[in-house]
């Protein structure tokens, strides 16, 4: 059945058979589930390296799992693409999978559910490969809607918490809605080019078939179906609920790997989006305007995966932003650094809630780096890291993007470069601060919880650190290269040529990070006077900020509401009065005709007479007289 | 092969004789209960065995039609025959109707004494919608079409809920006035037809095929006439606004009765429109597909909208479907090959997955002894099998990839967006409002605090049978999810026929104008869907030409 | 028409509508077996001698005689007089008098067609005597004879078993205290 | 003219007939009871009447034996007795039919006689004359009709009687009556089927000739089982014992005319009696050969001819009326039930069978 | 000629007669009764008409109704006797369980 490389799909199948077995055994025997699933993973990541290490001499892998859908002309069969892209993103996913994987089997081990969760985790692998690996954008959804249902599954993973299912019904719908700029895109695309088959649709002869109209249209419906995916705004709500899941979750799903499919996604059709250049205009503007938002957000916020989870929002409005100024490699990049430092970081803020018994206010931590050194150091390293301070990995792939944005040829955008560099650099320096901050009121000061905190086990610590040092090395290893190394499924980076430049120049660029975390340092640590100071004047703003500039609240009144209201009204209304009341209306009507016809027939032979002659007197006057 | 001259009629008489010794006396009571169920079982195994025998025979290999007839002369003073075929199109059908059918009657949910005249109705019910998916001659047809009915009808106002007979009577006022339209329509094209061959007691015809090779109706009575059968096939799918009798229905009526009503009948619907009016009123087909494609995406919001605002488990289900054969109506207007096999495949889909949903839900009311969401609620912790189950069925239900349903909206959604952009656009709302409501219904039901269960502490989890019956309905529908290729042949072929016969009606009638399209028929769809798809961005109306 | 005819048909009429005006069963079945009389003799002066007899027979004889038992037997009390709608009445007179007044017309234009002769001598041709009859029924209606004795057969016994009584007691009332009422 | 005044005397000659025939029988009643139960009998009025008036001096003696002979006492003073007495009518029932009823009960017997032949046809003054007031063709079954239409009389008597005897009385009367007209019929069946007729007056006729040369054909004859039928038939329908029930006087008082007194009820006697004549006379028609004697052949249509056919007939039908009026008076009463027995079960089947048998041997010869 | 005008007019009186009865009486066995009536009335028109056409057809047809009326009065009274056992009336407005 599979033809191509088989190997492809080993890929691809041994986590979702990890995920059965994991499941199947598992419910005899729950310790081995997690080693199961773990395996299932190694496997993958141990033949995508194979493949990675292949790849260099064939341009590329294809396989074709099945010839899934085929209606008359219309053949849709079930094909895998290993090319460089989806390359990279399956060694991200197998590996910071693999060790999320390793650390859950620690953070779940008195977990009731786990059998539960390592299935969910590996059926997650499995979608987010298939979404990588994907040759054709119906292959690819599918993967897309995977990892949905995963992430809506493991959000709601400790089901008897309501509000938890709630947060988990949030994340698909928001998705589902974005999916729906997906399924216009296949539509337009189809209709249009008569192909869904990504190698094609990079061809521009094929691309030409797309009319003017139709091509924005796509592109914007692909870039919508990005945002719901990649908690762009309008539907980035739903991500810092997500964070009611396990954090290995939130790690895996909601850090390193799920949001960044919509990128991947701009990356692979980058021939559709760049289509009509107003598409990453908007892309950019509304990255940025993500970005701002978020990190301004997470400065106010006390829940410790909650400021992860929004500067994750705000990483990822970098990553746009790239995208935006079509440097797809670049975003890539941040991709993968961002992944290895978010998840380190999202890994030791686990370690401190598990440490500190499900504690996630960060104002009733503090201190914590007697207790756990290696949580602390992790987690202090990955800060470096996001705050974009050389030589850590975050500062490579943030400098680049802010290249990237200086050298944009975008006609939309031409006039404000300049400003979206500026603005670009505050967030910088905003990210800066709130992650110091975070690390400030978690780790360092005094203790302010109860209970004793503890280190976490060695099977967590182990992946942390692992992260911590590709969190160190992995930018300047991978700087440079790794756009290089892209440029074929990638369009090549417009005009702007990676300069390397000296150790200064590293230094000024990793000014607005130092700037971030100085302030947070002087902020939080040394002279909190101040900051109440800063508190006192600008409360509207912290109220704002705290409030998430209440974009829930928005959305609920604005979206959420009035299709309930709608609903209602079709309901009450429409559907039992207008409808309901004509349908029971036959119903009377009927109803009164037999009543009258049951009165007819009382059963009196007399009337019954009474009418035979009455009617035999009628025909007589018809037959006698009118004839 | 010789079987053939009988077996399409085995495919009716079996249930029905099957349905017959199930009320044979020795089944009343104590061991013989178990027996009934046993021999139901069996019966309905061996029609889904001979209809896939029958089915193979006929090859599946591509550009294979199967097509197997059986024409007797029923009542030959009028020209009515007894006349049945198995193509493609009825072969899903009678497929999904056998499976179906075996999995109510294996699923334990049954009214409590008195299993023989509940196997008997299903069996009953099963042969008649047999009859009405393998019937070619329109009288033939109409006659199964309202005998499918009376097991229902029955079914409701025997072991329904409270408001049982109201549901019945309004289910069966509903269906009636409409299939008496039909009826009708299907007696003045039997006049029609004696008129054009000449009066004679037997110059009538009924059987389809001949009908359309008259072209007896001219424009204005194909009109009527297809309206007439519109309606009817309306009431049955449902289509908005003709849906009022769907949720009394499903709310009062047995589960195993819902399951099987919700799977199978509004299927004899699409099936129709297919069957009898693409032959029969081509053209107006084509004039009433912008119509037609209006009140699909309509049906699809309207009804996932009202299924938002539903509190009932079974209501909310009954809009639910409603909303998602909406797609099956959106992809018959849009008269491209392409969506129609989507729209036949989503139609077996949703049959497969409302029959599960029905039973896995009737499943947690029998345990929980209420519908409602406000009683209902953390079942998840205490009935496991159900809730994993509902899981998957919900999953099915929003149509996520590699689920039969997906394959089908997938399909339709890409085959009308070339006719119909802006209605396949609403129609995608649906998807997403779908979501909304069946992950509400999954969210109140399984998921929360584990309550102190009411009085369902009698019954626990799902039984091994229903758990048997839950996996093979599951594995089907993954099954169909992934290797949809089979059942998509079958339907394609048939359905390219259909529509041959109709467009090649409509280029005998109209001529010239529309002659070169109907030449079109042979090149790819993308051939023709990318003019299509131009103009129709450009300017809305669809215009004749794409009545492959 | 005879005086004589004249008179019975005055007789048929009052005792008609007698039938319908006595309140009382008995006085209608009464005013009846008048009619039949009355009939009996019309048929006489018909020249139908032999239906005129059997008619006596069959219909004063037999027929009348079984309703008077049955009258007596139920001892009948009198229709209650408000009950009879008046309405009813007004309508059900209405139609009688329509349907007279239609269909005496044709009555009429059956005579236009034939001549007075051949009237009289078919009037001649043709009296009723027992041999004509005989002749009819034995000759060409045979068959009909024959199985409206059939027809009598099985009356017959579908009276038998429908008076047979399921119960001991005919009837709630006792059968024969019943004309003090009347 | 001449016609209608014939017809006028017949009328009289008939009614006569039948009256003169119920008072004998009235008068053969009081006296041959009498003599059957060995008593005397009425024999005081006007026996002894004694008178000095010369006119009337020479009827005395007459008078005296009739006195004697207890005739005097049967007519005239039980009449004056009815027409003296109060006619006493039930309340609560209707006046009129309580007075119709008696004469419904007499009128069909006095019909009867209308076709009912009682003399040879004859010629007088050139003009043919029928012994007969009416020879319709169907004679045989207007005297059944008549005897059925009898029925009301006694039914609306019994009723409008207003009490349960004679309602009960009604009932077994009407009952009795309708039971025993089947055998009556059955009979007279047969003897169309013998004689090939309904006309009385042809069957009379075809009785004059003689079967094989030498046995006179009467009816005892030709149908002796239907003799003995019509006979019981006939005293059933007379209502008079042994088939009395309707007017048992131990179980109903007097039965359906309970209630009557005075000339009403004497037309009920009179009916009764009339009835015995009728049948009387039906029997001497049809079985004993009417007016004519064994091996004589009186000339057709002479007037001293009819006379002579005349006096035998009523020779005859005295002997008949006396007949029955011994049998009334030997036998006792049936009880119900043997009754209602011997009509449908013994000479309903035996006419059955007498008509069958007859029919056979009709079609054999 | 004008006497059998007569007879015919006179059927059809006595007929209407009874066609008003049967409506408007409610006692079964009157009803009956008119409907005897009724017969009788078309009786006379058949031999009237018999006389009138000259043949004996008509007066047979009377025979046969005469037959068939017989048989109706048996079966019909014993209905009205069956039907008096289970009401304990014979008005047709008792017997009214036969509707809807």
């Amino acid at each position: 059945m599979v033809t191509g490389d088989s190997r492809l799909s080993v890929i691809v199948v041994a986590p979702l058979v990890g995920a059965l077995a994991s499941f199947v055994i598992g419910r005899q025997a729950p310790r081995l589930a997690g080693a199961i699933a773990s395996l299932a993973v190694a496997v993958s990541l141990a033949v995508t390296v194979a493949l990675f290490q292949a790849l260099s001499v064939t341009g590329e892998f294809s396989a074709t799992l099945s010839s899934w859908i085929s209606a008359g002309q219309f053949a849709l069969p079930l094909d895998l693409l290993f090319d460089k892209l989806s390359a990279v993103m399956c060694l991200v996913v197998t590996g910071v999978g693999l060790l999320i994987h390793l650390y859950s089997v620690g953070y779940m081990a008195d977990d009731p559910g786990r059998v539960r969760f390592f299935a969910y985790l590996n059926l997650f692998i499995f979608s987010m490969l298939v979404l990588v690996l994907g040759r054709s954008l119906p292959v690819i959804f599918i993967g897309w809607e995977g990892v949905g249902l995963c992430s809506y599954l493991l959000i709601g993973f400790w089901f008897t918490n309501t509000e938890f299912a709630r947060a988990g019904r949030k994340a698909f719908v928001m998705n589902r809605i974005g999916d729906l700029g997906f399924l216009v895109a296949m539509a337009v695309l189809y209709t249009a080019c008569g192909t869904l088959d990504i190698v094609e649709l990079r061809k521009a002869e094929v691309l030409e078939r797309l009319p003017a109209d139709l091509g924005f249209l796509a592109g914007l419906a692909l870039f919508f179906a990005a945002t719901g995916k990649s908690a762009q705004i309008p539907l980035f709500t739903w991500l810092p609920d997500a964070m009611a899941g396990p954090t290995p979750v939130s790690a895996l799903i909601h850090a390193a790997t799920m949001v960044t499919a919509g990128v991947y996604l701009m990356g692979r059709m980058s021939g559709v989006v760049e289509l009509d250049p107003l598409v990453p205009a908007i892309v950019l503007w509304v990255a940025l305007a993500t970005a701002i938002v978020a990190a301004t957000t997470a400065l106010a916020q006390n829940d410790i995966k909650k400021v992860l989870a929004y500067s994750t929002v705000s990483q990822l409005g970098f990553m746009f932003l790239a995208v935006g100024v079509g440097a797809y490699g670049v975003a890539i990049f941040h991709v993968v650094t961002h992944a290895f430092f978010k998840a380190c970081l999202f890994l030791s803020a686990g370690s401190v809630i598990h440490g500190c018994h499900h504690e996630q206010d960060m104002r009733r931590m503090g201190g914590l780096w007697r207790m756990m050194p290696l949580t602390c150091a992790a987690y202090g390293v990955a800060t470096l890291a996001i705050a974009g301070i050389w030589p850590f990995a975050g500062y490579f792939s943030k400098h680049g993007i802010l290249a990237a944005i200086s050298g944009s040829h975008n006609p939309f955008l031409f006039e404000y470069v300049s400003l979206i560099g500026v603005l670009a650099t505050a967030v910088a320096v905003c990210t800066a601060l709130y992650m110091a901050r975070s690390f400030i009121l978690t780790f360092l000061g005094s203790y302010r919880g109860e209970g004793r905190p503890h280190e976490a086990p060695a099977i967590m610590t182990l992946p942390v650190l692992v992260l911590a040092v590709l969190s160190i090395v992995g930018g300047a290893y991978l700087d440079g290269s790794l756009v290089e190394y892209l440029q074929g499924p990638l369009p090549a980076l417009s005009g702007h040529e990676h300069e390397s430049q000296g150790v200064v120049g590293h230094l000024l660029g990793s000014l607005p990070g130092m700037l971030g975390a100085g302030a947070a340092l002087v902020l939080f640590l040394y002279m909190t006077g101040v900051k109440d100071l800063l508190r006192k004047v600008g409360w509207p703003l912290e109220k704002l900020f705290a409030g998430r500039y209440f974009v829930d609240e928005v959305l609920d009144s604005a979206v959420v509401r009035p299709i309930d209201g709608l609903s209602q009204v079709a309901y009450r209304s429409l559907d039992r009065g207008i409808l309901e009341g004509s349908g029971s209306g036959i119903g009377v009507v009927s109803r009164a005709v037999g009543e009258l016809s049951r009165r007819m027939t009382s059963g009196q032979v007399a009337t019954y007479l009474l009418a035979m002659l009455v009617a035999v007197s009628v025909l007589f006057v018809i037959f006698v007289q009118v004839r | 092969m010789d079987l053939n001259v009988y077996a399409l009629s085995l495919l009716i008489a079996i249930p029905g004789v099957g349905a017959l010794v199930c009320l044979a006396p020795w089944f009343a009571k104590g061991r013989g209960v178990e027996a009934c169920r046993w021999w139901a079982v069996v019966v309905a195994a061996l029609v889904l065995g001979l209809n896939l025998a029958l089915v193979q025979s006929a090859g599946l290999e591509p550009n294979a039609t199967l097509s197997i007839e059986e024409a007797r002369s029923w009542i030959p003073s009028f020209g009515i025959t007894y006349h049945l075929k198995l193509d493609g199109l009825s072969g899903v059908f009678t497929l999904l109707t056998a499976f179906i059918s075996l999995v109510v009657i294996a699923w334990s949910g049954r009214p409590r004494g008195a299993e023989r005249a509940w196997y008997a109705l299903v069996l009953a019910g099963e042969a008649a919608v047999m009859g009405s998916f393998l019937a070619t001659d329109l009288v033939l047809f109409y006659v199964f079409y309202e005998l499918m009915l009376l097991p229902v009808v029955a079914g409701i106002a025997l072991w329904g809920g409270a408001r049982r007979f109201v549901a019945a009577l309004k289910f069966l006022l509903y269906t009636v006035v409409g299939s008496v339209l039909m009826l009708l329509a299907i007696v003045y094209m039997g006049w029609a037809g004696q008129a054009l061959l000449g009066s004679g007691a037997n110059n009538f015809a009924f059987e389809v095929t001949t009908l359309s090779s008259l072209h007896l109706l001219t424009q204005q009575e194909e009109w009527w006439l297809g309206l007439a059968f519109l309606v009817a096939f309306a009431v049955k799918i449902p289509m908005v606004p003709l849906h009022s009798w769907v949720p009394d229905t499903y709310r009062e009526a047995p589960h195993g009765i819902a399951a099987f009503t919700a799977a199978l009948l509004g299927k004899v619907g699409i099936y129709g429109i297919l069957r009898f009016m693409w032959p029969l009123f081509p053209s107006f087909m084509q004039e009433a597909a912008p119509a037609l494609a209006v009140v699909g995406a309509v049906s699809i919001v309207y009804g996932a909208l009202v299924a938002m605002a539903q509190r009932d488990i079974r209501s909310l289900l009954a809009f639910s479907s409603i909303s998602h054969l909406g797609f099956c109506v959106l992809g018959l207007a849009s008269s491209s090959e392409l969506a129609m096999t989507g729209a036949v495949f989503q139609a077996v889909s949703h049959g497969l997955v409302t029959a599960a949903l029905f039973l896995t839900f009737g499943a947690v009311i029998d345990r929980e002894g209420a519908g409602d969401f406000d009683s209902l609620g953390g079942l998840a912790s205490r009935l496991p099998w159900v809730a994993f189950f509902l899981m998957v069925f919900s999953i099915a239900s929003v149509a996520l990839p590699l689920t039969s349903s997906f394959v089908g909206e997938f399909l339709i959604i890409l085959g009308s967006w070339a006719a119909f952009p802006e209605w396949t656009l609403v129609a995608m709302l649906g998807v997403v409002l779908g979501a909304v409501y069946t992950l509400t219904a999954y969210l109140k039901t399984m998921f929360g605090e584990a309550r102190p269960s009411s009085e369902s502490g009698s019954r626990g989890d799902l039984g091994g049978s229903d758990v048997l019956v839950a996996t093979a309905l599951a594995l089907s529908i993954f099954a169909l999810g992934l290797f949809p290729q089979r059942l998509l042949t079958l339907i394609e072929n048939s359905v390219s026929i259909q529509l041959q016969s109709g467009g090649q009606e409509v280029s005998a009638r109209a001529g010239a104008s529309t002659s070169d399209d109907s030449e079109e028929l042979d090149d790819t769809p993308q051939g023709l869907a990318i003019p299509a798809g131009l103009r129709v961005s450009t300017e809305v109306e669809p215009s004749q030409d794409r009545s492959l | 028409m005879t005086f004589m005819g004249f008179v019975l048909a005055l007789c048929a009429v009052a005792s008609g509508i007698g039938v319908i005006g006595f309140r009382n069963p008995l006085y209608s079945a009464f005013s009846l077996v008048a009619n039949l009389m009355t009939m009996a003799g019309l048929y006489a002066l018909l020249d139908a001698h032999f239906l005129a007899v059997s008619q006596i027979v069959v219909y004063a004889g037999a027929i009348m005689v079984l309703v008077l038992f049955v009258l007596m037997l139920l001892n009948l009390k009198v229709e209650g007089g408000p009950k009879l709608g008046v309405v009813r009445a007004t309508i059900a007179l209405g139609a009688g008098v329509l349907i007279l007044m239609t269909a005496v017309q044709p009555i009429f234009r059956h005579f236009e067609g034939m001549s007075a002769i051949n009237l009289r001598e078919n009037a001649a041709r043709t009296v009723g005597d027992v041999a004509s009859i005989g002749e009819q029924l034995f000759g060409r209606y045979l068959v009909q004879f024959e199985l409206s004795s059939l027809v009598l057969l099985i009356g017959i016994v579908g009276a038998v078993m429908l008076a047979k009584r399921k119960s001991a007691t005919l009837a709630p009332r006792d059968g024969y205290q019943g004309a003090k009422e009347v | 003219m001449f016609e209608l005044f014939v017809l006028l005397i017949k009328v009289f000659v008939v009614m006569n007939l039948a009256l003169v025939l119920a008072s004998l029988c009235t008068w053969l009643e009081r006296k041959g009871s009498a003599l059957i139960q060995d008593r005397v009998g009425a024999n005081r009025a006007g026996a002894f009447i004694e008178s000095d008036k010369w006119f009337l001096k020479p009827a005395l003696p007459l008078v005296r034996m009739m006195g004697w002979l207890g005739v005097i006492n049967t007519l005239v003073c039980d009449s004056l007795k009815g027409l003296a007495k109060e006619d006493f009518t039930p309340e609560g029932t209707s006046k009129f039919l309580h007075a119709v009823a008696p004469i419904i009960a007499v009128l069909p017997i006095l019909l009867a006689f209308a076709v009912l032949p009682f003399a040879p046809d004859f010629t007088l003054f050139g003009y043919h004359i029928q012994a007969q007031v009416a020879r319709i063709d169907a004679g045989l079954l207007f005297v059944l009709a008549m005897g059925s239409v009898a029925v009301y009389g006694v039914a609306i008597a019994g009723w409008t009687g207003n009490n349960k005897f004679s309602l009960l009385g009604s009932l077994r009367a009407a009952a009795q009556m309708i039971s025993y007209e089947l055998p009556m019929g059955l009979v007279f069946v047969a003897l169309i089927v013998v004689f090939g007729s309904l006309d009385i007056y042809t069957i009379v006729e075809r009785q004059g000739e003689l079967l094989w040369g030498f046995v006179p054909q009467w009816g005892i004859v030709m149908q002796p089982v239907g003799f003995v039928i019509l006979l019981l038939a006939g005293m059933a329908e007379t209502k008079r014992g042994p088939f009395d029930l309707p007017e048992a006087e131990s179980e109903l008082a007097a039965g359906y005319f309970t209630e009557y007194s005075g000339m009403k009820f004497l037309l009920f006697w009179l009916g009764e009696f009339a009835e015995i004549g009728l049948f009387a006379m039906l029997l001497a028609l049809l079985f004993f050969g009417g007016w004519h004697i064994p091996w004589v052949t009186l000339p057709e249509g002479v007037w001293w001819a009819a006379v002579l056919g005349h006096v035998v007939l009523m020779v005859k039908v005295v002997f008949f009326c006396v007949l029955q009026i011994v049998i009334r008076w030997t036998l006792p009463r049936f009880r119900y039930d043997h009754l209602m027995n011997l009509g449908w079960k013994m000479l309903l089947p035996l006419s059955l069978i007498n008509l069958i048998g007859t029919a056979v041997v009709k079609v054999a010869l | 000629m004008a006497s059998m005008v007569g007879y015919l007019g006179l059927s059809l009186l006595l007929f209407v007669i009874g066609a008003i009865g049967v409506c408007i009486r409610r006692n079964a066995i009157v009803v009956f009764m008119c409907i005897e009536m009724m017969l009788n009335a078309v009786n006379l028109s058949f031999v009237t008409f018999s006389k009138l056409n000259g043949n004996l057809d008509g007066q047979i047809a009377v025979f046969f109704v005469m037959v068939i009326a017989a048989a109706e009065a048996a079966v019909g009274l014993a209905i009205i006797l069956a039907v008096f056992r289970s009401v304990a009336s014979v008005e047709t407005s008792d017997a009214a369980e036969l509707k809807w």
